[in-house]
């Protein structure tokens, strides 16, 4: 495992607050969430579904649906640039280029009316002074690289003619054909069968090592974690909990939330009669639990729980964790 | 459909005789003599009736056609506002034999059609004797040219006598036959010669779809028809009645159609035609526009509620006294000034004003002053015995058995002044306890389900007057619809009144009606003296019998641009047209 | 418009038994759409009028031509009379009174009273022509789905060609040659109206036929017609009521439509009807042809408005 | 991408559309044919007025157009002329229909074109606007206005707006003038008023069905994809969420398009005297003109079947991933 020094940190996201503001009332997705990227490593957003992670993927690039959606506070800094205040245009140069988004439905997230070749290629040629023919010339090789037979007839191709883990390795090569800094990738092993899973990992994994980006990975997945994360930020109720080094959060949980996570993972080692899970289900974002959200299905919830919001507690330099319990 | 005018007798004749030209030089102080007056402009008239449906005239049913093939294309005569012959084709007026049968024609000597042959006599009796008369074409109004020798229809002889004059021969005496002859119009026997005996290629033959044989016989050539749109017609330079003082003065005479009579009157306002007709309610507003002069006319159209005397008819309808009490009833004053707005006069008689053989004398006014008064009208019908006296001392009018009466009244859809009369008729009725059920019905129906009749259980074919017993298929008691009378001729009106008249399907009969009408049509009535009375007698009688009520005389609104000179207004003011001119 | 609404069908719960509540959950998401509560009301008034108006005015049919092109009131015109002997018009200032709240027409007849009585006659020719198209639309619709086979393609070709027809033409031809009777303008309407209701129900009983509950139901050996009645039709219903919703202002308008060009019944005084009339007397008399053209409009309006929000309110695709 | 599967696609869908032509020519011919009106009415009142007996002359007329003979041979006779190319005789107009059609149709070409671009073009754009700022007081004010718009009897709006801008203001002819040539501006200028008309009802249909289009489409993942990629705001709607919206919009344009043809056109040519194809058939109805009613009935339905089939094969371009069998 490598060390990390704080200048090599290439983005980060400070106390952000991503509000919806619905008819029904204010869905407060994500509330407070700071972590940061280092420079070369994988960091993992974990926690169930709901739990604010993929609105603070997409709020990195403000890509949420606004109206309704708005970032109420806090900052994205990357190369000294608040990414959440600074002009559209400024953003857009970032989006793709420098920071590439990998979205969860790789189903639905081609444009199933144009060609592959077209919706990879426009993109080059607004990020890079390349012409048509050059841009096209990269993008087969990008997607050989990624190990897709016969690319040029590929190019080509509209999505409905592509098999799932086709258009996985497409959203890929469409993602790294600027070859952006950051690639943020929502849950993409989700969607794909055990084996194909495999595959898709090793391919970050070797976008890490090989082309020494840096990954943002969204999963609700704790043994996905485990096999490709350096360090982890689990998220509920649309807070970060726990932010540490994976082997830290898999060996020492420190938040019952966690360690909840953990106990649901399946031992393949011990032969189970049932699945654990967290008892309870994950709160509304638009009528958040007050104190602690986790506090309603926590098992070690104590009085201070129900009203005061847990403050940030230092575990260890690396590891972070909000929980009265630690406080 | 939805806007034939209901005007049955002598549409088609009015119409042309609206637009033919006459000799006529324009003496009104402030308009200029022949010589100075420029060719220049375009006269665009509008129409909101519909189109013309043929130019090969001798083919078309409705007056439109004749109307458009007019202007290129002139009859033997016309008249003037004042019901003088004013001569076209003819070189003199039509000469009639002591006896009444023989009928001399002779026409000028400079008529040429347009490959520069002249127009003979030939021309004429060919027309009539191997196209109207023939079996091949099926010249529709064939019937006006015949008459009924020993109970057989036959069809009148022309005869050539020389280039520029033929002779039409008939076996009966018929005084007002002259103005049939008046109205006739050729086809160049050159030309149609090839067609004879091909009706699809008469039809379809393009000399006589495009009128490009009219030669000099119009004041205009035909120059485009774009259907549902336009007719256009440009200056004629030879037009024989022109040719000498430089008319007519248009460059183009246009008639353009429009959907509606709303959109029509609009472009008279806002100057983009320069001829329409205005209705009643629009008048004050065009007299008070500075650009557009409105001229008010006398028409021969009259309008009348015809009363069932057929057997599937109210039974009281058959009496005279009923007839005249209805007719008392009705408020004509009430028609004419809140329906028509002022534009029509009270009719009580069959012969219209403006028709030389008017008589004011001796005619019975019912329906105005006097002869307005429902009281009285109640009293009559309750004596009858059509009526019950009510607690208040007022009379109901009633069935024979005291039932409430409840009558049919049918009228033609589509004409917004005989649909208000229709309701207007209602009112009165109902104030003397009578209830109507108003049928608003599309004109083929109303001929077809209403005035046409049959004798029930035989097998004649549905004619207007299938005889006494003769009845419609559907009940009706009255029948609001318009009528005309030829002002010149008014003896063909006896198709309405007489017992056995074409027309007469209210099933009317009065031997002293068919007695006046027969001696209007005989060899008596040659001298003019003589028609005079009995056409005042036969006006007295109908008054007085109210075969029909006569409702009303309309009078029609001309609206033109300003600066159109040279109009005569009167009942036929179309008769110089050819001389009128841009200021 | 076939497309959209194929797709939207597929998630639409099946809602027989629990039809209160369910109705009570639609109620609420159409609630929210306050342009279709809006023509809700409009229409609940409107029928209100239609049925009790007519006690309260006076008779539409009562002609006075001593009144005749009254203003409504507020307005002042003035009315003129042309007197043949002095060829001069006796002109009189008329003023509207609360006689006649909307003014009269030509014939001197109240134009409230003609308007609560048009009122009764469009929505009649709306709701009679619409439940006839839908009646026949959904029969054929549902028959074709579930017979399937040769039927269900005769039906289609059928359909076809009658939507393929010009519809106004054969609208005009049929009133045309069999005359212009309110009965016939309505009998017409509705069967010639009926084919985009068929294609619909068609293919929303399709994906109902192969889902769950249908199949449970005829694997338990309910009859045919018990499957028709009881499980298809009731899951077409929503459909149909949007549908209904939507075309009845075409039909209003058609009838209207048809009014203009003069084929309309003359002696039924629909809003069309009075609109024909008045148009020729736009210069004189605009409130006749005004106050049933906003009639219309208003009427059309409320249609649209309500059918858009019960379509959006029946798609659980729409997130009102 | 090879479509060989396409030519025989469109060889099927022709002989079809040829089918459902016949069924509606035959149709039409019935109803024609056997109604109780006929051609020689228009005789029935100049002949009651010269008091000659009508069925003499009915007769005679009838058997001049040929009505006299069984229907079933007026029909075979008709559909073995027009196999041979010979659309017959107007009756009410005195011209031979193929050419009647030849004169009129660019009259309600040139309106139906306009018309429909006006409609689309801007109907679109505002559709477009609309959805994009959806729930804003733009989106609701375009709303309520495409409601009116299309609730709004069209033949009403003509008579209004000739009262308002022709009588009134003196900005345009009260009628279409015939005499402009085709492509002029004064020509473009005298159809400003019948394309508002024709056009506005369209206009506000094309502003729901497209913002309710763009909204289908406006949340879908690509759309974030294309925005992720960094690709500026108009390419994203202009581009990705447009040509997919396109689809559920041409269908309902086209499918549109039959009935504005013969309702909403015929209503605007009566209203602004333009003599269309609407107006000839119109007209031919009243006269018991049946060659030209069911020539024009053919011809509409061979339009619309025709409109249908280039629907079908553009799709195929518009979404790959459509395919006939």
């Amino acid at each position: 495992m490598q060390s990390y020094s704080r200048n090599n940190i290439i983005l980060r996201v400070n106390d952000l607050k991503t509000y919806f503001f619905t008819r029904r009332g204010v869905v407060k997705a994500v509330d407070g969430v700071s972590f940061e990227l280092r420079q070369g490593e994988c960091l993992c957003l974990v926690g169930e579904s709901g739990c604010g992670k993929s609105v603070t993927a997409l709020s990195i690039l403000r890509l949420f649906d606004s109206p309704p959606g708005r970032i109420v506070g806090g900052t994205v800094v990357y190369n000294s640039t608040d990414l959440a205040s600074c002009p559209d245009q400024e953003l857009r140069k970032v989006r793709g280029k420098e920071i590439a988004l990998i979205l969860q439905e790789a189903q639905s997230a081609l444009n199933p009316v144009l060609t592959i070749g077209d919706q990879i290629i426009e993109q080059m040629k607004i990020h890079l002074p390349l012409s048509t023919d050059e841009a096209r010339f990269k993008a087969i090789n990008l997607l050989r690289e990624m190990g897709i037979p016969s690319a040029e007839d590929v190019l080509n191709y509209y999505p409905h003619q592509l098999s799932g883990g086709m258009k996985q390795r497409v959203l890929v090569t469409m993602s790294l054909c600027c070859d952006p800094k950051i690639l943020i990738a929502d849950e993409p092993t989700t969607a794909v069968d055990v084996t194909i899973k495999a595959q898709v990992l090793d391919m970050f994994h070797q976008l890490k090592t090989k082309r020494q980006m840096s990954l943002i990975f969204i999963t609700h997945d704790l043994a996905v974690v485990a096999e490709i994360g350096d360090r982890a930020v689990v998220m509920y109720g649309g807070r970060d909990v726990e932010t540490a080094p994976v082997s830290e959060i898999i060996s020492a949980p420190a938040h019952p939330y966690t360690a909840g996570l953990l106990e649901c993972l399946p031992d393949l080692s011990r032969e189970m009669s049932r699945l654990n899970s967290i008892p309870g289900m994950p709160p509304d974002p638009s009528k958040m639990p007050p104190g602690c959200t986790f506090h309603p299905r926590c098992p070690k919830m104590i009085d201070i729980c129900r009203t005061q919001e847990p403050p940030l507690a230092e575990i260890s330099k690396e590891h972070k964790v909000r929980c009265h319990l630690y406080a | 459909m939805k806007k034939k005018a209901a005007i049955i007798a002598c549409a088609a004749l009015a119409v042309i005789c609206l637009v033919s030209g006459g000799v006529y030089l324009a003496r009104t102080a402030g308009v200029k003599a022949p010589g100075e007056i420029k060719v220049k402009g375009i006269f665009i008239e509008g129409q909101s009736g519909g189109d013309a449906e043929t130019l090969n005239w001798i083919l078309a049913a409705d007056a439109t056609s004749f109307s458009y093939v007019g202007h290129t294309l002139d009859s033997l005569a016309t008249y003037d506002n004042d019901f003088n012959i004013q001569l076209r084709c003819l070189a003199k007026d039509i000469e009639v034999s002591p006896d009444g049968l023989v009928y001399t024609l002779t026409i000028r000597d400079d008529l040429r059609w347009s490959n520069g042959s002249p127009v003979t006599a030939e021309d004429y009796v060919y027309t009539l004797k191997n196209l109207m008369f023939s079996d091949w074409l099926n010249y529709p109004y064939k019937g006006d040219w015949q008459e009924e020798v020993n109970g057989e229809k036959v069809f009148v002889t022309p005869e050539v006598v020389n280039e520029t004059t033929f002779t039409i021969t008939r076996k009966t005496v018929y005084p007002e036959f002259v103005y049939t002859l008046y109205d006739l119009t050729p086809y160049p026997k050159y030309i149609a010669q090839k067609y004879e005996g091909d009706a699809e290629a008469f039809m379809r033959a393009p000399e006589f779809n495009n009128l490009s044989y009219t030669g000099n016989l119009g004041p205009y050539r035909f120059k485009e028809w774009n259907r549902n749109d336009r007719f256009v017609v440009e200056r004629n330079p030879d037009y024989y009645l022109g040719k000498d003082v430089g008319a007519p003065y248009f460059e183009q005479y246009i008639i353009k159609l429009f959907g509606t009579s709303a959109t029509r009157q609009a472009a008279l306002e806002a100057g983009d035609i320069t001829y329409t007709s205005i209705e009643p309610e629009q008048v004050i507003k065009f007299k008070g526009l500075r650009h557009i002069k409105v001229y008010t006319v006398p028409t021969s159209g009259y309008t009348i509620l015809a009363y069932n005397q057929r057997a599937n008819g109210w039974e009281g309808l058959k009496h005279k006294e009923v007839r005249q009490a209805l007719s008392m009833a009705i408020n004509k004053y009430g028609i004419t000034q809140n329906i028509l707005l002022g534009f029509a006069e009270p009719a009580f008689s069959f012969i219209p004003k403006v028709s030389p053989w008017y008589t004011e004398e001796g005619i019975v006014k019912y329906g105005v002053d006097a002869l307005y008064d429902k009281q009285k009208a109640a009293e009559i019908l309750y004596q009858l015995g059509y009526g019950v006296r009510q607690a208040d001392g007022s009379i109901k009018v009633t069935d024979k058995d005291g039932k409430l009466l409840q009558l049919v009244l049918v009228v033609n859809v589509g004409s917004k002044p005989a649909e208000d009369m229709a309701f207007f008729i209602r009112k009165e009725l109902l104030s003397l306890g009578i209830e109507t059920e108003i049928k608003l019905v599309p004109w083929p129906t109303l001929l077809r389900g209403y005035v046409m009749n049959a004798v029930p259980g035989s097998k004649q074919e549905p004619a207007y007057n299938n005889g006494p017993e003769a009845v419609s298929q559907e009940r009706w008691d009255f029948i609001l619809m318009g009528f005309g009378t030829d002002p010149l001729a008014p003896s063909g009106s006896h198709v309405f009144f007489t017992t056995d008249g074409g027309l007469n399907f209210m099933g009317f009969s009065n031997p002293k009606v068919d007695e006046l009408f027969a001696r209007a049509k005989s060899k008596e009535a040659l001298d003019k003296t003589v028609r005079q009375q009995v056409y005042a007698q036969l006006s007295r009688l109908l008054s007085e019998e109210q075969p029909v009520n006569f409702l009303a005389f309309h009078r029609a609104n001309r609206g033109f641009q300003k600066n159109v000179m040279g109009i005569e207004p009167g009942v036929n003011m179309g008769y110089n047209y050819h001389l009128w001119y841009f200021e | 418009m076939n497309e959209r609404k194929e797709t939207a069908g597929k998630d639409r719960a099946a809602f027989h038994g629990g039809g209160f509540r369910l109705a009570s959950y639609y109620w609420q998401r159409m609630a929210r759409n306050r342009l279709a509560i809006f023509g809700l009301a409009f229409i609940i008034f409107l029928a209100l009028v239609a049925i009790a108006g007519p006690f309260f005015t006076p008779d539409p049919t009562e002609v006075d031509f001593e009144a005749k092109n009254m203003p409504p009131v507020g307005f002042t015109i003035t009315q003129s009379v042309y007197d043949i002997k002095t060829d001069q018009f006796i002109t009189t200032r008329v003023s509207g009174t609360w006689k006649h709240p909307l003014g009269t027409d030509r014939k001197g007849r109240d134009m409230l009273a003609m308007i609560v009585s048009g009122a009764r006659v469009s929505l009649q020719v709306g709701l009679l022509a619409t439940g006839i198209a839908i009646i026949i639309g959904t029969i054929i619709g549902v028959m074709s789905a579930y017979l399937g086979g040769w039927i269900d393609n005769a039906l289609m070709r059928f359909t076809d060609v009658m939507m393929t027809f010009p519809f106004f033409l054969l609208l005009v031809l049929i009133v045309f040659i069999f005359g212009p009777s309110l009965a016939f303008i309505v009998l017409a309407i509705g069967l010639t109206g009926w084919t985009g209701t068929a294609r619909l129900v068609r293919s929303e009983s399709l994906s109902l036929r192969t889902r769950e509950f249908v199949m449970a139901a005829k694997a338990l050996g309910a009859s045919d017609g018990r499957v028709v009645f009881r499980h298809l039709i009731p899951n077409v219903i929503s459909l149909i009521i949007v549908i209904a919703t939507l075309s009845i202002p075409g039909v209003i308008l058609a009838e209207a439509a048809l009014s203009f060009i003069g084929l309309g019944d003359p002696t039924v005084p629909s809003w069309g009807i009075i609109l024909e009339e008045g148009q020729h007397s736009l210069t004189t008399a605009w409130w006749v042809a005004v106050e049933p053209g906003i009639m219309l409009l208003l009427t059309v309006l409320a249609f649209n408005f309500l059918g858009d929000g019960l379509r959006d309110a029946f798609d659980p695709k729409s997130n009102v | 991408m090879r479509k060989g599967w396409l030519r025989d696609y469109i060889l099927k869908r022709l002989l079809y559309s040829l089918i459902i032509a016949w069924g509606i020519l035959t149709v039409t011919f019935i109803l024609v044919r056997v109604g109780p009106s006929s051609p020689a009415d228009k005789y029935l009142a100049n002949i009651a007025a010269r008091g000659q007996d009508p069925s003499q002359v009915i007769a005679a007329i009838e058997a001049r157009y040929g009505l006299d003979k069984p229907v079933l041979q007026q029909y075979g006779e008709y559909i073995f002329n027009l196999l041979r190319g010979n659309w017959g005789w107007s009756l009410s107009t005195s011209m031979p229909v193929i050419e009647l059609i030849k004169h009129h149709w660019i009259y309600s070409f040139q309106l139906i074109l306009l018309s429909s671009l006006f409609a689309a073009i801007i109907g679109i754009l505002i559709g477009i606007y609309s959805a994009v700022k959806q729930y804003t007081k733009a989106d609701y004010a375009f709303t309520f206005l495409s409601f009116i718009g299309i609730s709004i009897p069209n033949f009403w709006l003509g008579v209004m707006l000739i009262l308002v801008f022709s009588v009134k203001l003196g900005l345009f002819k009260t009628y279409y003038d015939t005499t402009l040539p085709l492509f002029s501006l004064a020509n473009l200028k005298a159809l400003t008023l019948p394309v508002i008309t024709l056009g506005t009802g369209m206009l506000a249909a094309y502003v729901r069905y497209t913002r309710s289009a763009m909204l289908d489409n406006l949340r879908k993942p690509f759309v974030t994809t294309a925005r992720a990629k960094g690709l500026p705001e108009h390419i994203v709607i202009g581009k990705h969420v447009f040509r997919n919206a396109l689809l559920p919009l041409v269908t309902i344009i086209m499918f549109d398009l039959g009935s504005i043809v013969f309702g909403g056109a015929y209503l605007t040519e009566i209203v602004f005297g333009i003599p269309g194809l609407g107006q000839v058939s119109f007209n031919a109805i009243f006269a018991n003109d049946y060659p030209v009613v069911v020539a024009i009935t053919l011809i509409g339905t061979l339009v619309v079947l025709l409109v249908n089939l280039v629907t079908d094969i553009a799709y195929t371009y518009l979404d790959p991933r459509i395919r006939y069998e």
